[in-house]
């Protein structure tokens, strides 16, 4: 158990480390200098060029690019752990960090909701189908057809039918325009569910049918498995056998959900931008639009602390599950 | 007479057409009796012992009858030949290490399996653990999952499992391929002291080990091709066999107690016939040292001896 | 018995399964539909060919006309190759490095496996859309070629995973210690004794792949990272968006790249299923 | 086990939604206190806010009658609130203009200069400008506005050579406030031209409020809750919002009328695709995004300046600049065949849908229409004419020497150019392929090419490109400020701010600066200075001004009416664009008329 985790955590430090090393680069090999292209935002047509000079000297040494790169990289790691992120140039001069923490909020609010109950849902359903090679063929189907669904298509025309057709939902923004201050009450919540919603829901079905059709195929493998034809063999009846397929199933599947988290991530990245909701992908476009590096190594460091973090708890999740990593034995989760 | 078979014939069904795995198949195992079944692999003998308790693509029931307690089972049907497993007939299957379910404490799955076969766990309980104990198992073994358990373990706990409601028969299935020796010896031993308590009343023991069989069995059946060679008492069988695929077959093994694990017959010419499209009469006629003209014709098996059945013209 | 299964089974199976057949013949149609359909179009995908702009589907426009006039089908039928390249490059690319690596860490094992292991463990945590993000900005002008290059090196894991364990399990098989024993070196053996018994897993995996590159690429494009002077079935979602065709009821523009793409990976899943009922006999009965 | 995880699920997903619930509400409303980095600041200026935040029984939502929702404006997320900031201040659009004011405010479409915060200015010797301020002006916090702020917020500028006001003080010697309303600016050889845009484009700060700060603070602080002196107040800001509502007290209540809407929801989306949909939804009052093929919905769903093409005035000229650094960028010969070879008619029919209008050649604005000299235009003007461009270039000497239908250079090599503009600009996108189609057809080997923003902008202002789109000049007072984005001088390695072709010459660089030194009020000597321009800028071609970008706007009539239209008695810009309050946006604003609420 032991030598376990400290694999794991070896894994995790690295994969930190490095990605951390490659977000660090971001800025500084890019084509193009950031602070020219930040600089060229600033409509400067009566500027001289004396003073743009001096903006971009300015500039530079605010933002240390003046210092040679391994003290600059020194630096990035002694700031990452003091929390500062540096400072966005689109949205200066808010800092980095400051955007990203209005930003999260919305994001965990999208996306493990999306992540659980898709799984869940994903699970019952692909269980369900594979019940028999009737319910297989005819269910099924919707499962890869979802899956194969392109996120920002689907999303827009979920926001086109439902929010433009019917008009029965927002298609932009996490709360009404007309609200005057976001409260607690009930009625404000509500209306965070009801803009929540469309973007959810596009979430919500591409993950459902990943999830379901992994579980159909697990369940079609389990069913066939040594375990199933012995209790066949002694007569239990199907519902038994089924039981214990979707029990062995789900563990598989929560591995899988660890490798599908990249997929999820991305989906919510174009999702959010297709329903204007202000989440990182949200920021992350805005940054990528505005050349704002500094964001954009934000954003991505952002969401690699939040996979690793996920990652993290769908093996600690796996270990309480699994009887056999729980009971001491070492093995490879995933 | 515990298990009565007549004339049962089971093919598999594959794309060239039916594979005939088990043809014409007549015999009886009596009460008490620890019957061995033996033969080369893919002679049938497990599809022999499969057919009994479970019957179901790509095996295909072509005829023939089986009857247990001069009750007639009805294997060609999946779902009237429920209430017999488990209760009158059971199994320990090859597979027995990965029989029970990873994830489910081994209690757990007992009380699930029998409360969905109507007994009741609580009802049952004492005599599990005198069983377990029999077995040398800890009680704690039913608060434990399946990888908590060794090789020898699992085999031993699927014994008890499979034998807990007193079948009147229990088909053993290679149950000893998979353990070391000291291990196969003891779940022999296990297996005779089943019967001899009557937890059930008869066994067919299908295995590649002769050694295990001269150790346990009452009597060894020997199959060839599909085909039912000889049967007869153990020491018949070790010691004078008639059927000339026995004779072979006993003389190559160097002593008792070796097993012939996949090793083909040395030194017999030829090939095991393939059963897709086998040669009519005997099909052990083209690499038997003394087939004629006779051997065209299937043989019947027949009691040649008291308790000794033979199919082989030579021998009539 | 298993020894009497060879290829004719397969395709014995192969021909019956209709999960395959059905995925196969949609794959085939929106092939065709991109090799013949850019003959059958006469116009440039960019051209400005209709003076009226946006008209529904007609006969003479039969996916209807973009906002500037511009023929869909002929942007259909482009883009289709657009996507079926980048499938095929990036699914291929990515198959290429998950077989070498799985291949390697499976047959090798000990350190050399564990190394790869890490190393394929860090590039699965790390997001691959957001690696995709950086990639792309960094190019100046990218091709189809050069997305597709990004795509496959960045989606290789969980192939290099999966066909890790395989070849971890075919290696302790008796053939494979007969030719180790015959003094074969270990690449032969990987590419001689191995491959081949994997064929049936190396095919799902590119499926797999294939799909996954064409939905990747789809979601590059769409937030405008994709090739710079090209036109895919995702730049063209991308430009019925930003030219608001839904909204104008330019649906016509919007609809048939999102279907194509759905329906071409849904086909791919579809027949992946298939493959593998056809591969494992357990899967065939009834 | 089924059971476990069934409740293990439900208790995850319990805290989620409350966690989320809870996050996003808490992390919304102190959201400028989040961003705050120098809590003294925020102290400073926060009283004015503190009633709002208060009222216990202050209403949840906006009455819809009373409010104005826009959009179109920001570009990105609301970050700063410092008027000092030109560029990110676009995403705060309203901080100049509703919270902070100018001395003047400029009507481009009439022309004329409107005092604003003075009352009166005049140039009392040639290097002496005379202000006189309004009485009563104020700040939102109840201080008056005097001389002293005018003199400190210049002098701001002297100060800190990082504000980009600072160069008026190459020519400006000194400003004194006489006294309260009184402030003389006395100069040193000054550019007339440039001065009177600094009369509408430098807002006046509070002293103070502003005096204790840092040089940071003032250069680059966000400057959050703003306090100024204009029409409406900061009320709250979002990610993809700003509030507005109405300063009750604003001195010009009474001087130029009370702007209708009690709030502004200034709505920031992620894409034109969404701010298309919530026009449809009708959840916009007036959107200044570009939408493409508004032109359908025109009359219908919204309404535009015009009724019918092309629906929106002009905002700015797209100029294609020519790397005249580069052969055959380099020959005047060419780049005036080339100018007759581009297809401008079908970038204004098909690329835009017929929403923009194209361009004169001199590149001015049709507000600025006066400066054309019709004569010059008569004899150098150019128009899309494919055979007239073939004529040329066969006179200069390209012509088709391999046969592969593209001319050759007069030397026989091949001509192989890029027009490029940023990937992502759809708009320019579509009219780049036009260039670069119609060039091909006139002979002239020229592919179009999308980079990535940074790296076109590296291009561009490093002067490897071959040719590209820009239009930086924006609406202005004087004809000068294009003419110095054209003709931006010295040469430099970087040319950030214009000029990005580098064309170098003496004799254009002289008349534009002679330009700048023409008194606004002379405009026959302005009329002759450009005269001259025009015609040596259309001789040499050294960048070829191909149509006017619109001043993109649609907006509905359902809850407010009285925009201004061709027809209209008004007529001011219908813009919420950052830097266009001044120049007619507020006065728009003022204007409307809620529509009554149907019997």
């Amino acid at each position: 158990m032991r030598s376990y985790f400290g694999r794991k955590f070896l894994i995790y430090g690295l994969t930190f480390f490095l990605a951390v090393t490659i977000d660090w680069m971001i800025p500084r090999f890019m084509p193009g200098d950031p602070i020219t292209n930040m600089l060229a935002n600033f409509s400067v047509s009566s500027t001289n060029s004396n003073a743009y000079a001096e903006m971009r000297a300015y500039y530079t040494q605010l933002f240390g690019l003046d210092l040679p790169l391994w003290q600059q990289y020194l630096n990035f790691w002694k700031s990452l752990f003091h929390g500062d992120l540096g400072i966005s140039t689109s949205q200066f001069p808010t800092s980095v960090a400051a955007v990203l923490l209005r930003a999260v909020p919305y994001d965990i609010f999208l996306l493990v909701p999306g992540i659980l109950l898709s799984w869940y849902a994903g699970n019952k359903f692909g269980a369900f189908a594979a019940r028999s090679r009737w319910l297989d063929n005819t269910i099924s189907p919707l499962g890869y057809i979802l899956t194969a669904t392109p996120y920002m298509w689907l999303g827009i025309l979920l926001a086109w039918f439902f929010g433009i057709v019917l008009g029965i939902f927002p298609i932009a923004g996490a709360y009404s325009f007309n609200i005057v201050k976001p409260t607690l009450s009930f009625s404000f919540i509500r209306n965070l569910l009801w803009h929540w919603f469309l973007p959810f829901a596009s979430l919500f079905l591409v993950g459902f049918g990943g999830q379901a059709i992994g579980m159909r195929n697990l369940i079609i493998y389990e069913i066939e498995a040594d375990y199933s034809r012995y209790l066949e063999a002694l007569g239990a009846p199907t519902r038994l056998i089924r039981k214990y397929a979707f029990r062995n199933a789900i563990l598989p599947q929560i591995t899988g959900l660890a490798l599908s988290l990249g997929v999820v991530v991305a989906g919510a990245l174009v999702t959010e931008v297709v329903f204007s909701y202000p989440g990182i992908g949200y920021q992350l476009l805005a940054a990528i639009q505005g050349q704002d590096y500094f964001l954009i190594q934000g954003c991505f460091l952002f969401i690699i602390i939040g996979v690793l973090l996920a990652n993290f708890i769908i093996d600690i999740t796996y270990i309480m599950i699994d009887p056999r990593t729980r009971r001491g034995m070492t093995g490879e989760t995933a | 007479m515990t298990l009565q078979i007549e004339n049962l014939t089971v093919y598999y069904r594959t794309l060239r057409g039916d594979v005939r795995a088990l043809e014409d198949t007549t015999f009886q195992v009596a009460d008490h009796e620890i019957m061995g079944l033996a033969g080369e692999s893919g002679c049938g003998k497990t599809t022999l012992g499969h057919s009994l308790i479970i019957l179901k693509p790509p095996m295909k029931y072509i005829k023939g009858h089986v009857a247990l307690d001069e009750q007639e089972l009805p294997i060609h049907d999946m779902k009237r030949m429920n209430p017999f497993r488990f209760k009158e007939i059971s199994l320990i299957p090859q597979y027995a290490m990965n029989a029970m379910n990873p994830t489910r404490k081994i209690g757990k799955m007992t009380a699930e399996l029998l409360g969905s076969r109507g007994v009741n766990f609580d009802a049952i309980r004492t005599e599990l653990m005198r069983r377990l104990d029999l077995v040398n198992l800890p009680d704690s073994v039913l608060d434990m999952y399946p990888i908590e358990l060794s090789g020898g373990m699992k085999q031993r706990m699927v014994m008890v499992l499979s034998t807990l409601l007193n079948p009147s028969l229990l088909i053993a299935d290679e149950i000893t391929s998979a353990l070391d020796v000291s291990t196969q010896k003891a779940v022999a031993e296990m297996l005779v002291e089943f019967r001899n308590r009557e937890f059930v009343n008869s066994m067919i023991v299908v295995t590649h080990d002769m050694s295990i069989l001269y150790q346990i069995a009452d009597s060894i059946m020997i199959m060839y091709a599909g085909q039912l060679a000889e049967k007869a008492s153990t020491d018949v069988i070790i010691h004078s066999p008639r059927h000339p695929y026995t004779k072979l077959l006993i003389s190559s093994l160097p002593e008792v107690g070796v097993r012939y694990t996949e090793t083909k017959l040395q030194g017999i010419p030829g090939k095991t016939p393939l059963l897709l499209d086998p040669p009519v009469g005997c099909r052990f006629r083209d690499r038997c040292p003394i087939s004629f003209e006779k051997c065209m014709e299937v043989p019947p098996f027949m009691e040649v001896e008291q308790d000794h059945y033979v199919a082989c013209w030579r021998e009539f | 018995m298993k020894k009497q299964r060879n290829k004719n089974e397969f395709l014995y199976f192969a021909l019956r399964n209709v999960k395959l057949l059905i995925g196969f013949s949609v794959i085939l149609l929106f092939l065709i539909t991109g090799l013949v359909g850019p003959l059958l179009a006469g116009n440039e995908p960019f051209a400005y060919v209709n003076p009226l702009g946006p008209q529904p589907p007609s006969a003479e426009y039969w996916f209807g006309t973009t906002f500037f006039g511009q023929d869909v089908f002929s942007q259909f039928a482009h883009g289709l190759q657009a996507t079926f390249l980048v499938g095929i490059l990036g699914g291929g690319i990515g198959t290429i490095i998950g077989i070498l690596i799985g291949f390697v860490a499976g047959y090798r094992g000990g350190i050399v496996d564990e190394i790869l292991n890490v190393f394929t463990n860090i590039v699965l945590v790390i997001p691959t859309l957001a690696v995709l993000l950086i990639i792309a900005a960094y190019f100046e002008v990218r091709s189809i070629f050069s997305e597709s290059l990004f795509i496959g090196i960045t989606a290789w894991p969980w192939a290099a995973r999966a066909i890790r364990a395989q070849t971890f399990s075919l290696r302790t098989r008796d053939f494979v210690d007969l030719a180790r024993m015959s003094g074969m070196k270990p690449l032969k053996i990987i590419f001689q004794e191995i491959a081949p018994n994997m064929m049936s897993y190396l095919v799902m995996t590119f499926i797999l792949q294939f799909g996954g590159a064409i939905l990747n690429a789809a979601t590059l494009d769409f937030i405008g990272l994709g090739p710079t002077n090209a036109i895919s079935l995702g730049l063209m979602m991308q430009h019925a968006v930003n030219w608001g065709a839904l909204q104008l009821g330019h649906w016509w523009w919007f609809i048939p790249p999102g279907l194509a793409i759905t329906a071409i990976v849904g086909a791919l899943y579809t027949m992946n299923v298939g493959l593998d009922e056809v591969f494992n006999p357990k899967l065939r009965e009834t | 086990m089924a059971n476990r995880m069934r409740v293990l699920l439900a208790l995850v997903l319990l805290t989620v939604f409350a966690v989320g619930c809870s996050q996003a509400t808490t992390t919304v409303v102190p959201a400028t206190e989040k961003t705050t980095e120098k809590p003294v600041e925020a102290a400073t200026e926060k009283p004015a806010e503190e009633p709002v935040e208060e009222v216990p029984s202050a209403p949840e939502t906006f009455e819809r009658s009373e409010t104005l929702y826009v959009s179109g404006a920001a570009w990105g997320p609301p970050s700063t609130w410092n008027p000092f900031q030109p560029g990110n201040l676009a995403n705060t659009t309203g901080t100049i203009g509703f919270v902070y004011e100018f001395l003047y405010s400029y009507d481009p479409l009439a022309g004329e200069f409107t005092p604003w915060l003075a009352e009166n200015g005049e140039w009392t010797d040639d290097t002496t400008f005379e202000v006189t301020l309004r009485e009563g002006l104020a700040w939102s916090d109840g201080e008056p506005l005097t001389a002293a702020d005018v003199k400190y917020t210049f002098e701001l500028g002297q100060q800190y050579s990082a504000l980009w006001f600072s160069p008026v003080w190459n020519y400006l010697t000194g400003v004194d406030a006489v006294d309260d309303t009184h402030v003389t600016f006395t100069f040193d050889d000054p550019l007339y031209q440039e001065w009177d845009n600094y009369l509408y484009s430098l807002p006046i700060v509070p002293q103070h409020l502003w005096e204790g700060r840092s040089e940071e603070d003032i250069t680059t602080g966000a400057n959050e809750n703003p306090v100024g002196s204009g029409a409406y107040l900061y009320q709250s800001h979002a990610e993809d919002r700003n509030i507005w509502t109405r300063n009750e007290n604003w001195w010009g209540n009474d001087v130029f009328g009370t702007p209708a809407p009690k709030n502004i929801v200034d709505i920031r989306t992620s894409s034109n695709n969404v701010a298309l949909g919530m026009v449809l939804k009708g959840e916009l009052d007036l959107s200044n995004n570009f939408l493409p093929g508004v032109a359908a919905l025109s009359n219908q769903y919204v309404q535009t300046y015009y009724p019918q093409a092309p629906y929106m005035l002009s905002a700015n000229t797209a100029v294609l600049f020519l790397n005249t650094t580069k052969a055959p960028m380099d020959d005047a010969a060419f780049r005036r065949a080339l100018a007759f070879a581009i297809d401008t008619p079908s970038i204004v029919n098909v690329a835009y849908a017929q929403l923009v209008k194209a361009a004169s050649p001199t590149g001015l604005l049709p507000s600025m229409q006066q400066y054309d000299d019709q004569d010059v235009l008569a004899k150098l003007g150019y128009e899309f004419d494919t055979d007239k461009a073939k004529q040329m270039l066969a006179a200069a000497g390209y012509v088709d020497t391999d046969g592969d239908g593209l001319v050759e250079a007069p030397d026989g090599s091949k001509i192989e150019l890029k027009v490029t503009c940023p990937s992502g600009w759809t708009d320019w996108m579509a009219a780049i392929d036009i260039i670069a189609t119609s060039a091909q057809a006139a002979g002239i080997n020229i592919k179009a090419e999308t980079p990535d923003y940074g790296a076109w902008n590296t291009e561009l202002q490093g002067g490897t490109f071959d040719m590209t789109l820009n239009n930086w000049a924006i609406m202005s007072n004087t004809p000068w400020n294009l003419y110095n984005l054209l003709f931006r001088h010295p040469i430099q390695d970087q040319m950030q701010s214009g000029n990005f072709g580098r064309y170098d010459n003496q004799e254009i660089f002289d008349l534009v600066d002679a330009l700048a030194k023409v008194k606004a009020t002379d405009d026959e000597g302005m009329k002759a200075a450009c005269a001259d321009i025009q015609e040596l800028m259309l001789t040499e071609m050294p960048m070829i001004p191909l149509w006017y970008n619109g001043l993109w706007a649609q907006w509905s009539t359902s809850t407010w009416q009285n925009w201004p239209t061709e027809d209209s008695e008004n007529q001011t810009l219908p813009t919420t664009w950052s830097g266009y309050w001044q120049m007619g946006g507020l006065m728009t604003l003022i204007n409307l008329e809620p529509v009554p609420p149907a019997e």
